[in-house]
């Protein structure tokens, strides 16, 4: 049969509810994107727990014929190894993992450089200095993000220092809020967060201070301290995988997208910008699009002053993913 | 930046955080005057919050949604009315349940609304007292239910103690049969208790979702209830000692943040234990030597139903 | 359980669900067709049968511990801090001496779990004792508590070096993962339920302590009067309560998870209180109340596949059979008098 | 009706073919009966004929299945206790309906109508203005919990006057005073009685009836099997045989038994409530503590029996030490202890009778750590017969049985072990003559072989079955002596009230 008319079934586990933003809206946005067409169609499963409901919900979906499944959190890596060591004629694709097999492959996206510009933002807008920066789970993934932000900021404004708060929540816009709060209270003028609520932007406009959104654009919910934010935009890629499957030119391994295929970038920044801000950071875009600027590259210091990364060496792929220490600027514990 | 610079926000937030956990500590207070032992208060915060939200999200009146989270705390709490008084269940297990299904039916019908945000409250200086120093900053320039709230434990204290209709309602929680000897009707008592009760605590989960943020997600109250059930045994079931003991809990949510905010080492999982933990000393401390006691006697205790 | 008292529960039961399928029909999904999604996705086959009772274990196992708390009327709703710790336990047990065959360290992480759950249990037990503490506050605020520490851990010191920094410790060695029966997909933690209920039933039944903590439970004032060892049931209780807990997590970091990580916690204890009171602390009805509340929950994912119900309506279905029994406990009371032979 | 009936003026209250029943049983069948003002009637019956149920029903609480109730003449149905307080109706229930936690006067306004605030100085005055007229001393400003039994009785009538009850219903008011406080009570039933009211009250107490009734109406397995004139009955022996319906030996039998060895010590014992406590009790006697409730007889009854540490002196049982003893005597300890409270405190309400059989009897049946269910289930069975509780179940609850059963049943479970030091508070508190005399006969037979303190209120029980008398007040034994020495006996009201003998 024609490999173009064949039905796909595609499967999606998110570890949240799907919601109205955030980063399972995020991927469930990218699902859209491929839903319905050609021949695919698609179904996902919600707020499934990392540990126990993983592998089975995984394996149902195995079981019900889906031909593509994509789980989309780091906790679902070894369930969905187990299950796809099962089924050798399904492709799993796991997000933000490390483990690959066969069948099995593994995708992210190198969100560390849309933070890095928005990063050089706040760094050009903070009047005080001290940038806040309020972090969901000391994770790999959020540790990269603040210190792709704190190298952005330092590289426009040498001076800035950010300060972490961590609420372990996701999505907790009370908690989110009152961290950010927190912050500002000890005098920062930029709020990052790398959560999914609003919380922080709300906080920073009832100040009267400026905001970075994650996720989508933000600034419907605070619009006059959102400056930019940074964005996901899964639905290019899910498109690519879908079709690599259904033609058969799939093949397994580590597939880390940054900003040269669009799978994130930062959102239109305020009118409160400066051009002079906006032109320095258009040029770094145009680097990292054409691969010529890495952020984290040495000499890298981390908080204790200690060397990490000399000059001339940019970190791997590996150890971008196993990140678990703070540059340079950022004040904070990285438990 | 100076210790007392530090001092004055602190506080200021912890009126403002301690708000939403004084109207559910003070809705649970009044429930358990009347006898009735209301656990769900979680529950009913996030029913409050949910309503709260949907309603000012959909009429464009804050106002309107603060109403309404607490009437939908109100008929949540019902349902544990229905089967404690009505139908003389078990009232510890019947609050967990009621828990289970409030913080189910808001993930339910809320998950579609997480990440929109609704019209609520901003803070509003109050013109002369807002200026006066130190103080000013910490009360006065609030949103307006925080003023609202500053209301609400005098006068329920003096409905407590200087009204017919408390005094009845006092009576029910003690000693029921008394009650019902002197011809009052014991369930209709509990019912308002229950009642009132959870549109306070309802009102406390609108707090959350229209002035503490003007968003709604479907854990916001994040054990606050719990912390409210707490902190009546600590205020010995008096409104006066209920204000104290939320703006202090307030304080401490805020401050751990503030902790992390100036770069302590400290892991962020042992600060946001604090809370919880201090919960539990804050009880061991106002319960030892049997202080306690001044609960109300029937507490818990289901009456038989009328014949 | 009599005939009577059998009826009214399903009758509660039946009328839980019949909310739910007006809550389906409300959001204009097919209420009948969905109640046969749910069912089919926990009892419609083979898998989803295992499925259950690899999920009725530990929700069993925590359940059983509650139900002994509760036969004393203690208030133990700290199940879910108890699991947690009980799961730490395991993992200490087994990177302490993770060189010993399978049949040493498996008991010896049963022994270091139970002894956790049990620690924890013990605190709430004390406080209560010597300071007067309400336990219903103290056992909730240890969960939180416990899911903190758990988190420090994960976090911090037993983090696996390898996993690129994400909190979880390492994999278990083969020689710390509890076993399947047979060909079937079912672990031995199935015959930790069988042998712990059984023991409990008889100890229920037909021990002097059991007795006692029937009595106990009934009227403190009593229990006074006829010199119980009121204190020492109450430690008791909170050691078993917290070891039948410890166990649960025990199950699930070795089986499920084979590590321990934050997400190990799901709500089991909650969930196991709902399943005591419907089973009205008896061990075999638990068993089969674990069975059908871990249905509610795999059949819900079916449900959520196919027709996209929010993963909460299980939750609500557990709140509203959990409440409509209660009130159904009403009829039992003044309807169903129990009268037994003379 | 008769012709006697057709002459008396109208009835206050009449109730006419009233019936009730629970389930299966019947507490009232077709009662008719009329209540006149100004008079005092005496309900009398046996535990469980009724007579509270059929109050219950009058004071609105309960709702009949037949019959109806006329007031002044005009049909009333008295569908709330509401509706029954508006009609001028008001009981005192034998469980005061007091609340502890609240003063005298918020207790007396807690029903009352009236505006929505409260005035707490004005209530005060009413209260002692009411209080002065009728005689009823007591503060209104204090706390229902620092009250005595007396005090909280008159609170109590003080409520019903407030609300100008015309009809004033006692439920066994006499059961938990002293001789001193009953004789207060009657000169204020006497003095309501005086005013136009009516009164009814119900009491087991025969003499007290033939004391302050006016009328007397005995019921019988819920019906109404006499109703006299109180001038009609010649004796008290004559109304016990009409209420029980055969003869009553309201004098017990007391053979004098010899003196064993010595199984209660007690030497400047000291406590909270206790002051320099010296006691000895001896096999084959008993020895009555009376005294005003609330004088240290509980602290005193608990220590004995092991439920409170002594803080000062000796407590020597069975020749051993206190601590001693109760620390090896944890199985089969030969002592039995009868609570005041039997539902409370003496037995778990919501247990069957095997289960409350076995509460202080668990360790004779323990194998190891099994209980033997089947062999409790026996020797419950059979101690029921003995002692002839009904129903003789071993699987009824214990709150299903009337208060003379439940204590005819727990007297059974304290012998069954053969204790040899027994300690019974108010055994016989609220029970009819008749089980007053099979309680009162087990206890003169378990007499041969234990030592037993009983501590009653009831002077009358402590002449009829004590071998020595000590009287307490204050924490303190104020004195000891036999039951046969006339002279002090004479002294013993004195010696209550704190007056201590001159010689
Ligand atoms: N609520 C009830 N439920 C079931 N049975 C009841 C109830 N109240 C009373 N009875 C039964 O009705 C009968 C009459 O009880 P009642 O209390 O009127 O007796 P009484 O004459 O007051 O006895 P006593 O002298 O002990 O006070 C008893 O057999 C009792 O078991
Ligand atoms: N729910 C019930 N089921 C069965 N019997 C009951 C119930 N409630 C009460 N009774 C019976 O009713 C009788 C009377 O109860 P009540 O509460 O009226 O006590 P009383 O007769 O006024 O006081 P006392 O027990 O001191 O004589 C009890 O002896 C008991 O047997
Ligand atoms: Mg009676
Ligand atoms: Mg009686």
């Amino acid at each position: 049969a024609d490999k173009d008319d064949k039905e796909m079934k595609v499967g999606f586990v998110y570890v949240s509810p799907v919601g109205d933003a955030g980063y399972s809206y995020a991927h469930d946005m990218g699902r859209k994107f491929i839903d319905g067409k050609d021949g695919v169609t698609t179904a996902f499963v919600e707020a499934v727990a990392e540990g126990p409901d993983a592998e089975r919900v995984i394996l149902n979906m195995a079981r019900k014929g889906y031909d593509l499944i994509f789980a989309t959190s780091y906790g679902y890596m070894d369930p969905m190894l187990k299950v796809a060591q099962k089924f050798p004629d399904i492709v799993f694709m796991h997000c933000s993992g490390f483990k690959a097999a066969a069948n099995m492959g593994n995708y992210f996206g190198r969100m560390y450089q849309a933070r890095y510009l928005t990063g050089m933002v706040a760094g050009g807008m903070t009047r005080s200095n001290t940038l806040g920066y309020v972090a969901a789970f000391p994770i790999p993934e959020v540790i990269r993000g603040i210190n792709a932000f704190t190298l952005g900021a330092r590289a426009v404004n040498p001076d800035a220092v950010v300060r972490v708060v961590w609420t372990k929540t996701w999505y907790d816009p009370a908690t989110e809020k009152e961290a950010a709060k927190s912050l500002l209270d000890t005098g920062a003028d930029v709020i990052a967060q790398h959560q999914d609520s609003p919380g922080p932007q709300e906080a920073a406009q009832e100040r009267g201070v400026y905001a970075i959104g994650y996720n989508t654009d933000m600034s419907a919910f605070a619009p006059k301290a959102h400056l930019t934010a940074a964005v996901w935009n899964w639905g290019p890629f899910y498109k690519e995988m879908t079709d690599a499957v259904r033609n058969g030119t799939w093949k397994s391994g580590a597939y880390w997208y940054g900003m040269d295929k669009g799978i994130v970038d930062i959102s239109p920044m305020a009118d409160v910008v400066p051009e002079r801000v906006r032109a320095r950071v258009a040029a770094v875009k145009a680097e990292l699009i054409a691969g010529t600027f890495a952020p984290f590259s040495g000499e890298l210091r981390d908080q204790s002053g200690v060397v990490r990364i000399p000059a001339g060496k940019s970190m791997t792929d590996a150890e971008l993913l196993g990140m678990d220490w703070f540059v340079e600027g950022v004040v904070g514990s990285t438990q | 930046m100076t210790w007392w610079d530090m001092l004055v926000p602190l506080l200021a937030a912890a009126v403002q955080s301690g708000t939403p956990i004084l109207f559910a500590t003070l809705g649970e207070i009044f429930t358990e005057r009347a006898g009735v032992l209301n656990l769900g208060v979680e529950g009913v915060m996030l029913a409050g919050a949910l309503a709260g939200f949907l309603t000012s999200m959909w009429s464009g009146s804050p106002v309107l949604g603060f109403a309404a989270g607490g009437f939908f705390g109100a008929g949540l709490a019902g349902i544990h009315g229905l089967v404690c008084i009505a139908f003389s269940g078990n009232q510890v297990v019947s609050g967990l349940a009621l828990t289970i299904l409030g913080i189910g039916l808001a993930d339910y019908l809320g998950t579609p609304f997480i990440g929109q945000s609704a019209p609520g409250f901003v803070p509003v200086p109050i013109p002369g007292l807002s200026e006066i120093p130190a103080v000013g900053a910490i009360l006065f320039r609030q949103d307006p239910l925080v003023y609202v709230s500053y209301a609400v434990p005098p006068l329920m204290w003096l409905f407590f103690r200087n009204t017919r209709w408390g005094l009845r309602l006092r009576s029910v929680g003690e000693y029921p049969h008394a009650a019902a000897a002197a011809g009052l009707n014991v369930s209709a008592f509990r019912w308002a208790g229950v009642l009132v009760g959870g549109f306070l605590c309802g009102l406390g989960g609108a707090y959350l979702s229209l002035a503490y943020t003007h968003l709604w997600t479907s854990g916001l109250s994040a054990g606050r209830g719990w912390i409210a059930v707490a902190l009546v045994i600590f205020a010995f079931w008096h409104p006066g000692r209920a204000v104290l003991g939320a703006y202090f809990f307030g304080g401490v949510m805020a401050f751990q943040f503030r902790l992390q905010a100036t770069g302590t080492h400290i892991p962020s999982s042992l600060l946001l234990m604090l809370p919880y933990a201090l919960t539990v000393l804050v009880l061991v401390f106002s319960s030892w030597r049997g202080r306690g006691d001044r609960a109300p006697a029937f507490l818990g205790v289901n009456t038989e139903p009328a014949e | 359980m009599g005939w009577g008292v059998c009826l009214v529960i399903s009758g509660a039961v039946l009328f839980a669900l019949g909310i739910g399928m007006g809550m389906l029909s409300i959001q204009g999904k097919p209420p009948l067709s969905g109640m046969g999604l749910l069912l089919q996705g926990a009892f419609g086959s083979r898998w989803a049968l295992e499925d259950c009772v690899g999920k009725a274990i530990p929700i069993y196992l925590c359940s059983l511990g509650v139900a002994v708390a509760f036969r004393l009327q203690i208030w133990n709703i700290g199940a879910e801090g108890q699991f947690a710790l009980g799961a730490v336990g395991a993992a200490w047990a087994v990177y302490r001496f993770s060189a010993l065959p399978g049949w040493t360290l498996i008991p010896l992480m049963m022994l270091v779990s139970f002894a956790a759950g049990a620690f924890w249990g013990l605190i709430p037990a004390f406080l209560k004792l010597r300071m007067r503490a309400n336990e219903i506050i103290v056992t909730l605020m240890m969960n939180y508590i416990a899911v903190f520490f758990l988190d420090y851990l994960v976090y911090g010191r037993w983090k696996d070096p390898a996993s690129f920094g994400f909190p979880m410790t390492p994999t278990f060695p083969e020689s710390a993962v509890v076993g399947r029966i047979g060909g079937t997909n079912l672990n031995w933690g199935l015959l930790l339920c069988v042998v712990s209920g059984l023991i409990i039933w008889i100890f229920f039944r037909h021990t002097r302590l059991g007795f006692e903590l029937k009595a106990g439970g009934e009227s403190l004032q009593a229990a006074r009067y006829a010199r119980l060892p009121y204190e020492n049931l109450v430690v008791l209780v909170m050691v078993l309560s917290g070891g039948l807990a410890g166990w649960a997590g025990f199950i699930e970091a070795s089986v499920t998870l084979n590590r321990l990580q934050p997400s190990i916690m799901v709500g089991y204890g909650y969930t196991a209180i709902v399943v005591a009171w419907l089973a009205r602390l008896n061990p075999l009805y638990i068993g089969i109340a674990a069975f059908l509340l871990a249905g509610l929950r795999v059949g819900g994912e079916n449900l959520q596949l196919e027709i996209q119900v929010p993963a909460a309506f299980g939750e609500i279905l557990e709140g509203l059979i959990l409440l409509s029994v209660l009130a159904s406990s009403f009829f039992i009371r003044y309807r169903f008098t129990p009268r037994r032979p003379s | 009706m008769t012709e006697c009936e057709k002459n008396a003026p109208l009835p206050l209250v009449r109730l006419a073919g009233i019936g009730r029943s629970f389930g299966r049983v019947r507490a009232n069948h077709d009662i008719s009966l009329d209540i006149h003002a100004g008079r005092i009637m005496a309900l009398l019956g046996e535990n469980g004929a009724g007579k509270s149920t059929l109050m219950r029903i009058l004071a609105g609480r309960l709702q009949p299945d037949t019959g109806h109730i006329v007031i002044d003449g005009r049909r009333t149905v008295l569908s709330t206790a509401r509706t029954a307080i508006d009609a001028g109706i008001g009981m005192v229930y034998q469980h005061f309906t007091l609340v502890e936690a609240m003063t005298v006067a918020e207790n007396v306004f807690l029903g009352q109508e009236g505006g929505f605030w409260l005035h707490p100085r004005q209530m005060r005055d009413k209260v002692a203005a009411l209080a002065e007229i009728y005689q009823l001393a007591v503060d209104p400003s204090r706390r229902i919990s620092t009250l005595s039994m007396g005090e909280r009785q008159r609170v109590e009538i003080l409520k019903l006057l407030l609300r100008q009850s015309r009809v004033l219903i006692l439920d066994e008011p006499t059961a938990v005073l002293t001789p001193l406080e009953t004789e207060q009570l009657f000169k204020a039933m006497r003095r309501m009685a005086g005013q136009g009211k009516a009164v009814v009250f119900i009491s087991h107490k025969l003499s007290e009836v033939m004391a302050v009734a006016d009328d007397i109406a005995i019921l019988r397995k819920g019906e109404i099997v006499d109703t006299m004139p109180v001038a009609d009955v010649a004796s008290v022996g004559e109304l016990a045989r009409r209420m029980v319906g055969r003869e009553v030996l309201l004098q017990i039998e007391k053979n004098p038994v010899p003196c064993g060895e010595r199984v209660l010590k007690i030497r400047d014992l000291c406590s909270k409530a206790l002051k320099a406590i010296d006691l000895e009790l001896f096999q084959g006697e008993i020895l009555g503590i009376v005294g005003v409730a609330g004088n240290g007889q509980k602290a005193l009854a608990e220590i004995i029996c092991g439920l409170l540490a002594p803080e000062a002196g000796e407590v020597e049982i069975m020749g051993r030490e206190w601590g001693c003893f109760f620390a090896r005597c944890r199985t089969e300890t030969p002592l039995g202890y009868i609570p005041e409270d039997r539902l409370g405190i003496a037995t778990c309400p919501d247990l069957d009778l095997r289960d409350n059989f076995l509460l202080t009897t668990r360790y004779g049946f323990c194998r190891g750590p099994w209980l033997l269910g089947k062999a409790a289930e026996g020797k419950a069975r059979e101690t029921l017969k003995i002692f002839q509780v009904r129903p003789a179940n071993i699987f009824a609850l214990a709150r299903q049985l009337s208060g003379g059963n439940l204590q005819k049943m727990v007297l059974g479970r304290e012998f069954y072990r053969q204790p040899r030091l027994i300690v019974a508070e108010q055994p016989t508190q609220g029970l009819d003559v008749a089980a007053t005399e099979a309680v009162w006969r087990h206890l003169l037979e378990a007499r041969t072989r234990a030592g037993i303190l009983l501590i009653t209120g009831d002077l009358n029980e402590a002449l009829a079955l004590s071998d020595r008398i000590a009287v307490m007040f204050g924490g303190r034994i104020m004195d000891v002596f036999e039951a046969s020495d006339t002279h002090k006996v004479d002294r013993i009201g004195m010696l209550m009230a704190g007056i201590s003998s001159a010689a």
